[in-house]
């Protein structure tokens, strides 16, 4: 069975990654943890050998998982990231000096993506106001309340993870793997994504998209996923009987 | 005796009203929702994108895309929706979420609160907390009334960095409650933990408050 | 056929505005043109005679329909709108001094209201530097190029339509009826949505919702939609013939 | 003799490029969609929010939720999507619109534009032009050259309420074309409607602008 064609789809990961990735460029991976990541994506960053990147997430995947990939081969220079807690390698490059990080609110990141993608240069938000986060930043009282400036954001290159894809490049995401892959589709000079299954235009309902087609340069369908779980929890069946 | 997480979760439920959206926090706030009252209607957000969490799947029914903020598998009700994290903390910033329970390092007795960072120990990030604080109407911080050598958690001020300033407005220990009635006044406690004597409580607290 | 029923589940227009409409309040109305404009909630608007309103809304209305009815009845003080070239009635308040007018930009509007309901206080936009719009307005310039600072916006009243909602008030807009209600919605101190068709929980697929409940307050299944076309522009069919 | 305005839409076709995403303004501008050679994909943009115009409907087949920025009925493709107006303008304003046409009262000779008031006159509204102008990556203007009284509306600087400033690319009129290579270059003359002079246009052009 032979996938749909058209000028923005690409036969593999790095085939879609080639003459975008360079050295020292800025990445936004989507994805909240393991939810909703670039898997196939990630990989081929990896194996494309890229040095030195500044990598905009909200985690910092796992060890031997998602970003924690990149972190392992040591091609990541910078994270930019709100909550990193589940990475072993992470902790002993960011002690021992070998990466830079740079902390947000979660809500800040979601917004400054955002506001990168959508030509907004800066916003004003109550988060942080009063604690390291603000330091150093423009900050506005207006009746008693404080408003901290937080700026837009961009990069040279976004991959993002979609349930469903057209050849246009319209993006249907599913349940929470949605998380920040719509804004960072938004907020890449050149996007790339991934989907699960890419189909026709016309199979995707006009009122059910989430990412509209100007956004994706590039997309391509994974060939498998992983779809890794961090923390598996579950209940109890409540015992067999007759009902 | 000391309250039990669950005592305490209990009591942090206690705060919930009919028709209130509500966003737990990681450990002993997500064991709120096992204490929200019979037929009360109370919707809980996930901020990495979702409102109406169920609960956790039954083994085999777990969902990798369908996680909560503390990346555990969950489950959706009829009612649900998803949406992008920008959108989540768009609701969390302008003060669409009802009430915000929250664990702690220190909460000072001006309503400050830190509860992300340890200077000199690794720093993991402070994920949504900095948001909510900032934007959830009411914030209920549940934690140890003290830390393990013993010291006081409720003190005059926050040594730890903050994660808000003045945003703390009930506070549930294992010994006891304290409570204010906006965020102009003063802490003032509310109830004791059984077998928790006011000067014990004196003893292990360092906040000023008021009496009972 | 008895409707869907719940605590936001109202019966008609005039009942969902009971206790929240007072005269010299601010209200957001959706609708481009008046395409999903609350057709219903702005006749019980105009029927609760309130008086001295500021309405956010992009257009006017036209002089019998829509927002044109409640400039009739002069129950408006204040537009803030980005064009209003449908409406005699307007014109005529307006030259005259009895009507108030303080034109956005289309995209500034629909930022403004983004933000007011999003506890963004302000933002920079490049929109409008240089122009009428920016004078009195902060502005920056970072690298030659000049932000404007705009501010957020939020009403004590957001009026909405959707094609469909549920009695938690999650929404689903149809097609470019969508416009600025998803903003609007979020921005009301209360927000009262109107729909083509209520349904129960479950209903509405999670991933589709446009407008989650959270940001509704209130909801009617409208009792009927003339959904007027303001500039009604056909294409000749191709000649019938044996094809 | 001068272009009509059919043939200035076409003129400004010639902008289009295969995958462009275009945002086409109210009059000549719109009619520039029935120029886009066979075979070229240009996504067509509404700013109330939606992508992928399609063409107006068959009668009987109007939808009245489906409407243009001119609120014109229209129709749907296979890869339209829609969207609300607060992303449609962050779509615009963040840049990824490649080309706009507008069309325009007054173009300087800098680049300003304005089209959207003229004082004493009722005024009533700029709607998106401020944000496309501001926004998008190429602007093309297509104008009458003089208005009604003969005077000229490419002069050495707007005399009416700006809508953007140093924002037009390309200015097409009736007469004749001129164009900049960037943002900080004059206007170049590079064509003119048959039958007119180099002498005719400065008669009817105060702006300065090189020779072709």
């Amino acid at each position: 069975m032979s996938l749909p064609t058209g000028p923005k789809v690409y036969a593999t990961a790095a085939s879609a990654l080639a003459g975008v990735v360079r050295d020292n460029i800025t990445v936004m991976s989507g994805g909240f943890g393991l939810c909703g990541i670039a898997e196939n994506l990630i990989v081929a960053l990896r194996d494309s050998g890229v040095k030195g990147l500044t990598v905009v997430s909200n985690n910092a995947g796992v060890d031997e998982y998602g970003l924690g990939m990149l972190l392992k081969t040591r091609q990541i220079r910078k994270m930019i990231s709100s909550y990193v807690g589940e990475n072993k390698e992470f902790e002993r490059q960011y002690l021992s000096g070998e990466l830079e990080l740079e902390f947000n609110p979660q809500g800040t990141l979601a917004e400054r993506i955002r506001a990168g993608g959508a030509g907004i240069w800066g916003f004003y938000t109550r988060t942080g106001a009063g604690t390291l986060v603000a330091e150093g930043k423009e900050q506005r009282v207006v009746d008693g309340e404080t408003w901290v400036l937080e700026k837009g954001l961009v990069a040279d290159l976004s991959i993002v993870k979609a349930w469903r894809g057209d050849t246009e490049g319209n993006l249907i995401y599913r349940k929470t793997a949605r998380n920040f892959n719509p804004m960072m589709a938004t907020a890449g000079r050149v996007t790339v994504a991934e989907v699960e299954k890419l189909v026709e235009p016309g199979e995707l309902a006009p009122d059910q998209i989430h990412t509209p087609g100007i956004f994706v340069q590039r997309i391509i369908q994974g060939p498998a996923y992983r779809r890794q779980i961090e923390n598996r929890t579950i209940r109890k069946r409540p015992a067999a009987g007759v009902s | 005796m000391a309250w039990s997480r669950d005592e305490i979760a209990a009591r942090a439920a206690a705060e919930l009203r009919d028709g209130y959206y509500v966003n737990l926090g990681i450990g002993i706030p997500t064991l709120v929702a096992n204490f929200i009252p019979a037929g009360m209607r109370v919707v809980l957000q996930s901020e990495n994108g979702m409102l109406g969490m169920g609960p956790f799947p039954f083994e085999g029914e777990e969902d990798p895309d369908l996680i909560n903020a503390g990346k555990q598998t969950i489950t959706e009700l009829p009612s649900s929706s998803y949406f992008s994290s920008a959108d989540s903390f768009g609701m969390i910033r302008g003060g669409h979420i009802d009430l915000s329970v929250l664990g702690a390092m220190e909460v000072g007795e001006n309503g400050d609160l830190a509860n992300w960072m340890v200077p000199g120990k690794v720093v993991k990030g402070m994920g949504g907390a900095m948001d909510l604080v900032a934007g959830v109407k009411r914030v209920v911080v549940v934690m140890e009334h003290c830390s393990r050598d013993g010291s006081a958690k409720f003190k005059p001020r926050c040594e730890l960095p903050l994660t808000g300033t003045n945003v703390v407005d009930k506070l549930i220990t294992d010994l006891a409650i304290f409570s204010r009635a906006d965020r102009h006044s003063p802490f003032q406690l509310l109830e004791m933990a059984p077998g928790v004597s006011l000067d014990e409580l004196r003893t292990r607290t360092t906040a000023r408050y008021l009496p009972p």
